[in-house]
């Protein structure tokens, strides 16, 4: 990672911070009804997340499928509605912005997707993909000055100016993900809360656009909040990393120091799990093998969302006092009871029981059962 | 494979013969009826005091055997056929005869309404309750074999009127079992009672069995009591097919036996194919209707004169109607009472419309042309060729036509009535063979679809049409409704009589003995198959 | 070292070759359309039938109101006008020169299909963008009456919108026609933009802070355009065929001095034994048609369908 | 599942609430009406007006509207005026339905016994000649108005060839009626020349009507054992070796009957609703033949209890539809 | 002796009216009882392919298959169609990459498993049941009885995976081909899986083919590691070596590119340039040439052969020298 982030690590000042969520909480009703629909649950998908971004900064998320990391970052441009909880963008209150303000707002916070083609509007040429932002905060200054613009851009993601007039269907992935990139930047953010980058790039073409967000930073001092499930990219891009579990978050520290000293139980099942391209290490290596499967956010385990997975689980509170997250160690937050115990092998992992959990295909009951819903349709393919 | 029963292979008498009829019968009580449908059925049922001979529409004795009126034609005298019974067993007598004419009379209700007892209504007006005046007046038994028929005033219809089938002689004692005066309006419809529907009981020779509604069949049976020469055939039925075509492929792959009202198209495909093609005596009138009331340029007897003179009626005739067709001088048939064979016909002459047009002022006439979809009529067979050669022709004059189609019950009818068209496409089929069924009808009523109120003779032309008709005297009648008809085509022009169409029927090589009738009142009571 | 130059002139030419032009996936489907022989199949029929509706009235030996022969035609007898110099097939049951009537009636078959499917295609594009769109109760709304129109049988429903008209003409057909294609366009259209509405590049869209106007007209409706425009010709097949189902029923233009092969189909159905040809030849024009607009219209459903996308 | 249900069922009082108030505005806007039809020619101004008042007709729709609920709740649906004079309409549709649902049985059995195995093979064959003339051979059986099908099939079979009738449920036999399903009752009363006969009389019909629902069938079909052939379950079964016949059977063909069955249903719902034209054409005495009748006689009361009824069964079975998906889906039954 | 011998496989795919593409371009290697050999390299290099013309699964049509698949002396590629069936699920197995997609939606997961017994073993279904119901034990399904009349969609991730073990274990195979079994799945799960096959095949002696394009699964499981490129095999070694001193450029470049949790951060990494789309092929000349740092102009001329130095084999006229690291 680039130095001068660095040195941020550890030292948590509110000054600095371009972004703060507070209490953040995103919960998708679950409407079932005979007449008219009644919300009869909840997806808990997002619940109750604290966390600053400084200026400058990369802070990645992770976490397991479904955890809610889209979730957030969506939330967090206030493109899915929060249902509780505050962002502040640099001294503005999100929450409170509506209408032509909040889309003013838009172009300092940026995002980029996890699939870079079903990001771009297939019938649109790179270069109206590129020029819509633009217009759409009239940074569209002339004919002559905007190709430049266009032109610079495609130079920076490291594309040739004749992509302009291609379609993204003509590119290969990591191509695409140059466009998405090049999207986002048009309108000169300050933020970019990246959703899985790279995971559905090749492996050889990951570092491509991981160098990329890299060198972007550096030359434009962007502030970046990374998505990812991978940890390895996390660790590598982030100064901070935050873990998520099932809406909340769980540890947040120092990219480094979280993979040295994991204190979470999740954390370091997390860690251990991650496969490591180096026969030595991997014949080496202790695994904390976690049972049975990530509970449905619809139904989260009261208590410590982790409890039933958890090699280190102790009775009672674990199963009924959600843990804060707490500050540890300086710059080190973590969400467990016993963090300080576990650390100290004060307490010992134990067997632990899979329990089912069913899958959740969330179907409206609005959606008909069968497909087509017309003869006509039905004449379809 | 309608010849499942064994009893009828070759034989003169016996079998079943099934025919096609077009519409199905609203209802078995000819009184409540207006339909040919349910018409066909009773004649094959009923019988009333006058008939009307075979094959002519000229009245005649049946159930009653002669009649007297007193001079002015108020007061009739019937006398009576001896051992007639009712298909129910029961005795046709004097009273029963009364019990008739009473019941009509004494209608309750929506038994009043001009569409239920349409023809009672028509011919006779009011009821006992004396709302509206009415012809009748009372019916007295005289004797066992005689009765009396009083009426308030004289009519050229009576006592012919009685040959309709509306005024079927039916059994009291069914009527009485079955409440057949029980007619109630009902929310948008009607409810007749189980006598109409189900049981209608009358004196001829055949009775009535069932209606299979789902088959659209009526059966009917040899009545074995009647009174005059039996039936032939053990049982007739009458198929509903309301499509002429599939009437038509339904004979040519055996289902039935014979059916009504063929495409005059498939007259001569019919007869090289082997089957008898039987026409009537034309018995009715299409003819273009003006309607003077919103162009005035139509009140104008000389545009009127130049749209009839622009039409090729000859080439209509012969090229849209069947065979047996003629041009129509005036607006009724040769055989109607009143008839006059000397009205000057109607010249096609293109140049000389324009040459009137011109004259009138309308050379850049401009009119509203309606025809009616959705329908075919037995003097109008397929009212879409007919309009495009009159069509043809009016616009061969210079006439500019807005042509507008509506279907025959979907506002065609009702419209033209409320005189919104200009020209139309319109004929009648006549009742009976007295004038004031014909013309009366027309133009007996200034405020008609023609609008004759419009042109000065309207009021007068409908005054004397109502004199006529009241007129005893029969030869004096004539005369007066040949002069009207003379006038109505050579002098006033309303509309433009066109054609007479024989409506025929067909039937195969090997049934006989049925013969046509004007009135379409073909008896199937001497016919025979095989 | 080695030499890179040879390596470089590689990777760049073979970056060149993909390079050059922009290629939309409507000219990539485009291209895959025209090596398609059925979808040329439908076209050249269609062409040719335009063709023949636009060049009619130079076509048409005769015209086509005009009763030539009608001194040959006596219904009584079943005779129509026979198969003569100068009327190649022939004349009508009014005397009128049947080629030309069948040459110059493709102009009015094919003004119903375009128009009637233009004018639904429009109404069902404002219903679904509507309910799209908006979602909420608009879209429970306009889902509920597209229900219920659905639940009628098309030409039922049909028949009973063109007899709601005072006075029916051509263009009464059409809206009739039309009316009922409405829901089925709406529906397909509001389904898609449904799923464009959760889509990435919408919400991409959105993120970017587009006004809102500009992502329905340039992100979801374009791109919920794909399967419209397949139904589009497929509707044209089905506007023809019911346009001509109403024309049999007596539904059409009343003044048949225009001719039209619905109403040419209805008016023969007397003499359909005897004169099959009265019948058949506009039959076969309606069936021939339709089977050109629906074989383009599969084509091109598989051509834009993403499956077949290599 | 249950709650499924009860909210479609509300959802469909909901659509023939909505569906009979317009129907009924509806009906009476239209130029015309029974009282024409009821006069015919003879009818003048002042006698229609009579009737109009004689039947309530003259009085504002909404009056009408609830003067015909209020009847309706005590099971007077009207009677009809034209199509079937005194017969109620409940009896009319009562008696018209079954000839309906006999021919749209038969036609969609027609359709699927073609349609199936055909599409089936095709997508087998995908590509060659087989599969390409079926393509074809189905666009054009959709292509082809059907009432002009229709009556070349009867001018050629009931005609020319005389092999067939031409029109009609059953001739002039007299068969025993017990449910008014012609075929079925010959069976159950063991009267094997009624049942001849009134297949005979289906046959031609039924082919008619048969052709879209057969078009469509067979392209679903084939469309969806295309997809099928693409799914990874399938290629898992294979990587099991199970025999070929099971692969086909339990994997291919039941995932691909899914869609499948939707579309069979979808389509038997119109064919109950939209045979008209066939009905017409062949004077086959069903609910589209008496609806045809109904609009040419402008009779309300019928008008109003077939398209309501009918309306209702074309919804009804798409909820049937939805429900029988479940049985065969478990995606969906689970739920 | 080998359990599996594939030399020079070949996948041709001729597709009408398009260029013929070879997929996979004479693959050879071998597995050996008990031993596990990964099949790495990026999407579209043939792993997939491979692992199909192996069992059999390729489409009949379009698909040209040449070379020569031996399992235990039996000429694979010649059996017919019936014959290959009765062999697999009996003595080759496969587990794919998307458990939900790869099971059948509408057939309860308990057929689906016994299906297989009863198809190989001739067990009777109510038998089949319960061996089923084992199976399911020991690939870890909590509440197997339940589970075998529950529908896949009812499972998640992980449990679909570990029923299509079950599967593909039902008949006890000789040979196992996992086809990127944990790609789908996240990682806490990917462990329990990978564990899973581990144990597995130590417990059965069974030979395991593993594809992946993660180079971590492979360090930890496998003990022979091939590296495809453009549908051919571009370097092979034990996994200890392979890692240790990747060769080809291919291999070092992946290796350099993926970021490593145990690396110290802050390093950069090393892209490979371009992506697979840049590939030439090998007809004359190395597929990788375009993008290979280390690239010759003979690599654009010549095809690399297959060399072997001791455990090694690869494809390159330029291998990467080995800077020694600390
Ligand atoms: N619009 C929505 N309505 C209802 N539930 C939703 C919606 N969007 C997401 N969810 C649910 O919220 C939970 C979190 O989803 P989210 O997409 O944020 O997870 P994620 O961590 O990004 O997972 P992945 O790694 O798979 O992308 C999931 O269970 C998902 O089903
Ligand atoms: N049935 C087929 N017809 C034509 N080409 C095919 C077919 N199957 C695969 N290919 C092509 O063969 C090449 C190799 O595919 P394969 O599926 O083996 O890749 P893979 O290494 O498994 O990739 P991934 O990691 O994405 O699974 C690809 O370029 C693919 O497009
Ligand atoms: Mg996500
Ligand atoms: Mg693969
Ligand atoms: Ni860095």
């Amino acid at each position: 990672m680039t130095a001068p982030a660095e040195t941020a690590t550890g030292v948590s000042t509110v000054d600095d911070a371009l972004v703060t969520v507070e209490g953040l909480k995103v919960h998708f009703p679950i409407k079932r009804g005979v007449i008219l629909d009644r919300t009869v649950g909840y997806v808990y998908a997002v619940d109750g997340i604290d966390l600053s971004v400084r200026r400058g900064e990369t802070y990645g998320l992770v976490g397991e499928s479904g955890c809610g990391k889209s979730t957030f970052g969506r939330a967090l441009l206030k493109l899915t509605p929060p249902t509780a909880g505050k962002v502040v963008f640099d001294g503005v209150d999100l929450s409170s912005l509506k209408g032509e303000p909040l889309r003013k707002m838009r172009r300092r916070i940026q995002m980029i997707f996890q699939d870079p083609l079903s990001s771009l509007d297939p019938r649109q040429s790179v270069e109206s993909i590129l020029v819509e932002g633009l217009r759409a905060h009239d940074l569209d200054k002339g004919k002559a000055e905007t190709s430049k613009r266009l032109r610079e851009l495609l130079t920076s993601v490291g594309l040739p100016s004749t992509a302009l007039r291609k379609y993204p269907h003509e590119f290969s992935g990591g191509q695409r993900q140059r466009i998405g990139i090049a999207r986002a930047l048009t309108v000169e953010p300050d933020l970019i809360v990246a959703d899985e980058p790279v995971s559905a790039l090749d492996v050889s073409v990951q570092a491509q656009v991981v160098n990329l967000l890299e060198d972007l930073q550096e030359q434009l001092g962007l502030t970046y909040l990374v998505i990812a499930h991978d940890l390895a990219v996390v660790r590598h891009i982030s100064d901070r990393v935050g873990v998520m579990y099932l809406g909340g978050l769980v540890e947040e520290a120092g990219s480094d120091t979280l993979y040295a000293d994991p204190l979470h139980p999740y954390t370091r099942a997390l860690l251990s799990a991650v496969p490591v391209p180096d026969p030595l290490l991997e014949d080496r290596r202790e695994r904390i093998l976690l049972a049975g499967d990530l509970p449905s956010p619809a139904n989260p385990p009261t208590g410590c969302r982790f409890h039933t997975r958890c090699p280190w689980r102790q009775a009672k509170r674990c199963d009924t006092e959600r843990p804060v997250l707490r500050e540890i160690a300086p710059g080190h937050k973590v969400a467990c009871h016993y963090a300080e115990d576990i650390k100290a092998g004060r307490i010992r992992a134990h067997e632990v029981e899979p329990i089912l959990v069913q899958a959740d295909d969330g179907i409206s009951p609005d959606t008909a059962l069968t497909g087509p819903a017309s003869v006509t349709e039905v004449l379809g393919p | 494979q309608s010849q499942r029963d064994p009893g009828n292979q070759g034989g003169k008498t016996g079998g079943t013969l099934t025919f096609g009829a077009e519409g199905k019968p609203k209802l078995f009580d000819p009184f409540y009826a207006t339909d040919g449908a349910t018409f066909r059925i009773s004649r094959q049922v009923f019988e009333g005091l006058v008939g009307f001979k075979p094959g002519s529409a000229e009245a005649g004795p049946e159930l009653a055997t002669k009649w007297e009126s007193s001079t002015d034609g108020k007061s009739w005298t019937f006398t009576l056929k001896q051992g007639v019974k009712f298909h129910d067993g029961t005795d046709f007598n004097a009273e029963a005869a009364c019990f008739n004419f009473n019941r009509w009379y004494n209608q309750k209700g929506a038994g009043q309404s001009s569409s239920v007892s349409e023809y009672w209504v028509d011919n006779f007006g009011g009821f006992a309750d004396g709302a509206k005046p009415s012809l009748f007046k009372s019916c007295t038994v005289k004797d066992a074999q005689n009765i009396v028929v009083e009426l308030t005033g004289a009519s050229s219809k009576f006592p012919d009127v009685l040959g309709l089938p509306s005024f079927s002689m039916q059994s009291p004692t069914a009527m009485q079992k079955y409440n057949a005066d029980n007619v109630v309006a009902q929310g948008e419809s009607f409810i007749f009672p189980e006598y109409a529907m189900k049981q209608p009981t009358g004196t001829g020779p055949f009775k009535f069995v069932n209606y299979d509604t789902t088959n659209n069949l009526i059966e009917l049976g040899r009545f074995d009591g009647y009174h005059g020469d039996k039936a032939k055939l053990d049982k007739l039925n009458f198929k509903v097919i309301a499509d002429e075509t599939a009437r038509k492929q339904a004979l040519q792959s055996g289902d039935i036996d014979g059916y009504d009202y063929p495409a005059p198209a498939d007259w001569a495909k019919l007869k090289t194919d082997g089957f008898q093609v039987v026409p009537r005596d034309a018995f009715n009138v299409m003819y273009l209707g003006i309607t003077q009331k919103n162009n005035a340029k139509l009140q104008d007897f000389r545009v009127r004169k130049a749209i009839s003179m622009a039409i090729n009626r000859e080439q209509l005739v012969k090229s849209q109607l069947p065979e047996t067709a003629t041009v129509a001088t005036q607006f009724m048939p040769k055989i109607v009472q009143g008839y006059n064979p000397n009205v000057k016909p109607i010249e096609y002459s293109p140049e000389k419309a324009k040459a009137l047009l011109a004259e009138a002022g309308a050379s850049n006439l401009e009119v509203n042309f309606w025809w009616p979809s959705e329908v075919t009529r037995p003097y109008m067979p397929n009212p879409q060729d007919i309009f495009g050669a009159i069509a043809a022709d009016l616009r061969n004059v210079g006439i500019k036509l807005n042509v507008v189609t509506k279907p025959w019950n979907g506002g065609y009818l009702t419209e033209i009535d409320q005189a919104k068209a200009d020209l139309f496409l319109l004929g009648w089929t006549g009742d009976q063979s007295a004038a004031a069924n014909w013309i009366g009808t027309f133009f007996g009523n200034a405020e008609n679809r023609f609008y004759t109120k419009s042109s000065p003779w309207g009021e007068d032309l409908a005054k004397r049409l109502d004199a006529a008709d009241v007129t005893a005297d029969k030869a004096q009648r004539e005369k007066l409704y040949q002069e009207l008809n003379r006038q109505i085509v050579e002098e006033y022009l309303p509309a433009v009589p066109l054609s007479h169409s024989p409506p025929a029927f067909v039937l195969k090589k090997d049934v006989k003995n049925l013969t046509p009738s004007p009135l379409t009142a073909e008896e199937f009571s001497p016919v025979t198959k095989g | 070292m080695p030499s890179k130059t040879k390596i470089d002139d590689l990777a760049s030419s073979t970056a060149e070759t993909q390079v050059d032009t922009g290629v939309s996936l409507a000219a990539s489907a485009w291209r895959r359309l025209r090596r398609n022989p059925v979808f040329l199949t439908g076209a050249v029929i269609i062409l040719l039938f335009v063709l023949i509706a636009l060049l009619a009235p130079l076509l048409a030996p005769h015209d086509p109101a005009a009763r030539l022969l009608a001194d040959q035609v006596i219904k009584a007898r079943n005779e129509i006008p026979a198969v003569q110099p100068g009327h190649i097939l022939g004349g009508d049951l009014q005397g009128r020169d049947f080629f030309s009537r069948l040459l110059v009636g493709s102009q009015q078959t094919l003004l119903v299909g375009v128009l009637a499917t233009l004018i639904g295609l429009i109404g069902g594009l404002i219903m679904g963008t509507l309910a799209g769109a908006l979602g909420g109760w608009v879209d429970s709304l306009v889902m509920r009456a597209v229900d219920v129109m659905l639940s009628i049988p098309s030409l039922l429903l049909a028949v009973s919108i063109g007899l709601l008209f005072t006075q029916a003409n051509q263009f009464t057909v059409i809206l009739a026609v039309a009316i009922v294609q409405i829901p089925i366009f709406a529906r397909l259209l509001r389904g898609s933009m449904l799923a464009q509405r959760h889509s990435d590049h919408v919400l991409a869209a959105r993120a970017l802070g587009v006004k809102p106007a500009a992502i329905v007209f340039r992100h979801m409706l374009p791109n919920s355009l794909g399967p419209v425009i397949v139904q589009s010709t497929l509707v044209l097949a089905v506007a023809i065929i019911d346009a001509a189902a109403l024309s049999f029923l007596g539904l059409g233009n009343p003044d048949d001095n225009i001719p039209e092969w619905g109403q040419m189909l209805g008016g023969s159905q007397t003499v359909i034994d005897s004169h099959p040809g009265l019948a058949f030849w506009p039959a076969g024009c309606i069936v021939v048609v339709a089977l050109g607009f629906t074989l383009m219209g599969e084509s091109l459903r598989d051509a834009l369908d993403p499956k077949n996308r290599r | 599942m249950l709650r499924y249900t009860v909210r479609r069922l509300l959802q469909l009082v909901l659509v023939v609430g909505v569906l009979s108030l317009l129907l009924f505005a509806w009906l009476r806007s239209l130029p015309g009406g029974p009282v024409s039809a009821l006069l015919g020619e003879r009818g003048t101004e002042e006698s229609r007006r009579e009737l109009t008042a004689l039947l309530g007709l003259d009085q504002p729709i909404y009056v009408q509207y609830f003067k015909f609920l209020g009847r309706a709740l005590s099971g007077d649906f009207g009677t009809s005026l034209g199509v079937q004079p005194g017969t109620t309409a409940v009896d009319l549709f009562l008696e018209r339905f079954p000839a309906t649902l006999e021919l749209s049985f038969c036609a969609i059995v027609l359709a699927i016994a073609a349609g199936i195995p055909l599409g089936y093979l095709a997508a087998r064959r995908r590509g060659r000649w087989f599969d390409n003339a079926g393509v074809i051979g189905s666009l054009i059986g959709v292509a082809v108005p059907v009432f002009f099908l229709a009556f070349v099939l009867k001018h050629i079979f009931a005609v020319e060839l005389q092999w067939l009738p031409s029109a009609g449920r059953q001739d002039d036999i007299s068969a025993t009626r017990v449910t008014g399903f012609y075929v079925f009752d010959g069976i159950i009363t063991g009267e094997w020349d009624a049942v001849w006969n009134s297949l005979e009389h289906l046959i031609l019909p039924s082919i008619a009507l048969a052709t879209i629902p057969f078009a469509v069938i067979f392209r679903i079909t084939r469309a969806a054992v295309l997809d099928v052939l693409d799914e990874d379950y399938v290629r898992t079964a294979e990587s099991k070796g199970l025999t070929a016949q099971v692969v086909r059977r339990r994997h291919v063909l039941r995932n691909a009957m899914l869609p499948v069955v939707t579309t069979i249903g979808l389509q038997t719902g119109a064919l109950l609703a939209g045979a008209v034209l066939t009905e017409k054409v062949f004077s086959f005495p069903g609910l589209g033949e008496a609806l045809a009748l109904g609009f040419e006689r402008r009779d309300y009361p019928v008008l109003q209890v077939l398209i309501i009824v009918a309306a209702m069964v074309y919804v009804f079975v798409n909820l049937l539809v939805d429900l029988s998906y479940a049985l065969i889906d478990p995606r969906v039954r689970t739920r | 002796m080998a359990l599996l011998e594939v030399r020079d496989l070949s996948v041709v795919f001729q597709r009408h009216g398009e260029e013929p593409f070879a997929a996979v371009d004479g693959v050879s290697f071998d597995v050996a009882p008990g031993q596990t050999v990964g099949l790495v390299g990026e999407s579209g290099c043939g792993k997939s392919v491979t692992s199909l013309a192996i069992m059999g699964l390729l489409p009949k049509r379009g698909a040209k298959v040449g070379g020569s698949v031996k399992f235990e002396d039996t000429e694979l590629l010649s059996l017919s169609d019936k014959q290959m069936r009765d062999r697999r699920g009996r003595d080759l197995g496969m587990v794919f990459q998307d458990p939900l997609s790869s099971l059948n939606p509408v057939i309860p997961i308990g057929i689906q498993v016994t299906e297989v017994l009863e198809r190989h073993r001739g067990m009777p279904r109510k038998q089949a049941m319960g061996e089923a119901k084992d199976l399911l034990d020991k690939v870890g399904i909590p509440d197997p009885t339940r589970r075998l009349t529950e529908y896949p969609h009812q499972l998640s991730g992980g449990m679909r995976q570990r029923a299509l073990i079950a599967m593909a274990l039902a008949c006890r195979p000789r040979l196992l081909i996992a086809d990127e079994p944990t790609t789908a799945l996240d990682v806490t799960i990917q462990a329990q899986i990978l564990a899973l096959l581990k144990e597995l095949v130590q417990d059965t002696e069974t030979a395991l083919i593993m594809i992946t394009h993660d180079l971590g699964v492979v360090a930890g499981l496998c003990d022979e590691v091939n590296v495809l490129y453009g549908g051919r095999v571009v370097e092979r070694g034990r996994r200890h070596e392979l890692f240790a001193t990747p060769k080809h450029p291919y291999t070092h470049g992946l290796l350099a590119s993926i970021p490593r949790l145990d690396a110290p951060r802050g390093e950069k990494l090393v892209p490979i340039r371009g992506s697979v789309a840049d590939n030439i092929p090998w007809t004359h000349a190395c597929a990788f040439a375009p993008r290979c740092p280390n690239a010759l102009d003979t690599c654009v001329e010549v095809t690399p052969a297959m060399e072997s130095e001791a455990d090694r084999l690869l494809r390159c006229h330029n291998p990467v020298q080995q800077e020694v690291s600390a």
